[in-house]
């Protein structure tokens, strides 16, 4: 049981932490705010989740560790799309425009938006 | 103690914290150092949760919790001010 | 060397590359985000060094309160920091002078983190065997703070307020019409989504406030950390729903009231340990046996530090987002 | 080997001078805050690494654990956290002030007011 619990550990802590550094290489790299901002989701979702999930299965009956860690999680996943949301919203009135290859596209999008 | 699974999460998440606080400090706009921070909190509440593990501690998680909500109220701070100042800056 | 010896030397590290960052910047909504990335690597380093009460606190007070009272005061002052005009070579050559004459000094310290070292060997084995015995908590950061050094702690108590009244003494008066329309910030009404995260989030956070400040007996917490974390959730329902609304929620007066009814629940304990004849905040005396009489005695005096902090922090983010935002001309009947 | 144990307090001298640095040589007077606060914070961090014992842990006591990092500097610094604080907050509102009867918060600038009024 514990072999098994400590094997879905490795894997998950060890994805979430892939993920952890995929998304800060693209938040490092890609061109312009609007792709850096789809890098980071990356980290938020599947980074915080793995890691946390992978803490989870070592709590070792202590449940109000289990409990903290779920409302960790129950936060992150709240919160930060809320304030992606909002912070791409500011950004794009703010004269932040996306960088497109095909600039018609971007004006429709922006006249439907 | 060899090689634990907290530990190799905990460099794993030092490393990408490194890569994350380098966009913070180039960071061409504003926006672009708002979300490095913003990834950069939700690093830091990770890295607390490991570190409990590994220190063999879990209780502590209490302060990842408050990292999570500081972060999000500072976030919210930040825009709001930035809003306000750039729009009377602009008026001038 | 453990992968903790690692940690500790790549956050230094960031730390010092964080100052750098901070004395180049020139824009300073960035600088002061620089800073709160700063207190954010510093509790990271103190849960490193073992002192979760730190963290929480540095984390709370340091990277969240203070971070949003430099943001609040931004508007007012230029965005832009100007070159100085003349260049200060002669503070280059004081600062290298005395940074290498303290590095020279550090030369002569016990080694870090020694079990031998003369810090350790003084009163903390005291605090760390007896305080069991004598207090009978188990966070022993709490123990010292409430009980052994309550005077020390009543002191910074009444600090706060007083930089509550001096923030309320320096711009605390009410401005001319004209000046005050000059200024208005509007509540975030364009962000929809914020306000109704945050409208579900605001009691979760209360409900942790209290959390910290009644289990600050047995982990990490006390009154300054839940007092940092309730002002928190006001300042955000604050920056949301503008200030009018909040001080409709949240009168101005009462919350005056409360910052000095905190310092005196504190010094209300003290002297009833002194009327049933015992010294000065000494808690043995609030009841038949001394534990319980600690127990009462750290859990008022912690909610007397609880109340004042958040008080003055309130009173601190009104007071300066006053400055900007009089929307709120029809002022609550005062 | 000896000298690397004292890696934590060079680095904390570096960190104090950096922030003293910024307060000496920047004219804006956000700025200066922003420097003391280094500086204060810097100086947290040499308390709390002495405060350090090598294989302790954190000072809630529990049952098998013997090794506990010193109390101390710990109460010690988390009363200076909220203090620094309440002087921060001082300081704003005198910037504040400053900007509002000088229109400007930058010290080359005020010194310059200053000496056309005499």
């Amino acid at each position: 049981m514990t072999v098994l619990l400590d094997l879905l550990s490795w894997v998950a802590l060890l994805l979430g932490s892939f993920f952890l550094i995929v998304g800060s290489v693209g938040l490092l790299r890609f061109p312009d705010f609007f792709t850096r901002m789809h890098a980071a989701g990356v980290t938020d979702s599947l980074g915080a989740g793995l890691i946390l999930f992978g803490l989870m299965f070592q709590v070792d009956g202590q449940w109000i560790v289990l409990f903290k860690l779920l409302s960790i999680l129950f936060f992150i996943w709240l919160t930060s799309p809320a304030s992606s949301h909002a912070l791409a919203k500011a950004a794009l009135h703010h004269n932040q425009q996306p960088l497109l290859g095909d600039e018609v596209r971007n004006r429709k999008q922006a006249a439907n938006e | 103690m060899g090689i634990s699974m907290f530990s190799v999460t905990t460099v794993a998440i030092l490393v990408s914290m490194i890569l994350a606080i380098t966009r913070a400090f180039l960071g061409p706009s504003l926006y672009d150092r708002v979300l490095a921070i913003n990834v950069l909190g939700t690093k830091t509440v990770l890295l607390i949760a490991v570190l409990g593990f590994l220190m063999g501690r879990p209780e502590f998680l209490d302060i990842a919790l408050l990292y999570a909500l500081i972060n999000f109220i500072s976030i919210i701070g930040l825009m709001r001010f930035f809003e306000y100042s750039s729009s009377r800056q602009e008026e001038k | 060397m453990t992968i903790e010896f690692l940690v500790d030397i790549v956050l230094l590290g960031l730390l010092a590359l964080t100052a750098i960052a901070i004395h180049k910047t020139r824009d300073l909504f960035a600088s002061i985000m620089l800073t709160g990335i700063y207190s954010l690597l510093s509790a990271l380093f103190f849960i490193v060094m073992d002192a979760v009460d730190v963290a929480f606190t540095e984390a709370a007070v340091g990277a969240g309160i203070s971070t949003l009272l430099m943001l609040s005061c931004m508007p007012l002052v230029k965005k832009q920091e100007q070159p100085s005009r003349h260049h200060r070579p002669l503070g280059l050559v004081v600062v290298t002078l005395t940074g290498a004459l303290l590095i020279y000094g550090t030369m002569d310290m016990p080694p870090f983190g020694s079990v031998d070292d003369p810090i350790q060997q003084h009163v903390a084995p005291r605090y760390l065997h007896q305080s069991m015995d004598e207090v009978g908590l188990p966070n022993v950061v709490t123990s010292v703070l409430a009980s052994y050094r309550g005077f020390d702690t009543f002191g910074e108590t009444v600090v706060i307020l007083t930089a509550g009244i001096g923030v309320l003494a320096l711009l605390g008066f009410r401005r001319s019409r004209a000046q005050e329309m000059q200024h208005r910030v509007p509540a975030m009404q364009q962000h929809m989504i914020l306000r109704i995260i945050s409208k579900l989030l605001i009691p979760p956070i209360l409900i942790f406030a209290f959390y910290v400040q009644f289990h600050g007996d047995f982990g990490p917490g006390g009154g300054f950390q839940a007092g940092a974390i309730f002002a928190a959730a006001i300042i955000l329902y604050t920056m949301l729903f503008g200030l009018s609304t909040a001080r409709q929620v949240f009168r101005e007066r009462y919350i005056h009231l409360l910052a000095a009814v905190g310092v005196l629940i504190y010094g209300a304990v003290g002297i009833a340990s002194m009327l049933a004849g015992k010294n000065f905040l000494d808690y043995d005396a609030l009841a038949a046996n001394p534990l319980t009489g600690q127990h009462v005695g750290i859990l008022l005096v912690e909610l007397g530090v609880g109340i004042t902090v958040a008080a003055v922090m309130i009173i601190i983010f009104y007071t300066f987002s006053g400055r900007l935002d009089k929307d709120d001309h029809k002022e609550p009947e005062s | 080997m000896s000298y690397l144990l004292q890696y934590n307090y060079w680095i904390v001298m570096v960190l104090m001078m950096i922030g003293f640095y910024i307060v000496i040589s920047h004219g804006n007077l956000v700025k200066k805050l922003l420097g003391l606060s280094i500086f204060q914070t810097s100086v947290f961090i040499l308390y709390i690494s002495m405060g350090k014992v090598e294989g302790g842990t954190a000072p809630i006591l529990d049952e098998g654990i013997v090794l506990y990092s010193n109390p101390l500097p710990h109460v010690l610094i988390l009363t200076a956290i909220v203090v620094g604080i309440a002087t921060t907050a001082l300081g704003l509102a005198l910037v504040v002030r400053i900007s509002e009867s000088y229109g400007s918060i930058e010290e080359d600038d005020i010194q310059k007011m200053d000496n056309e009024q005499c």
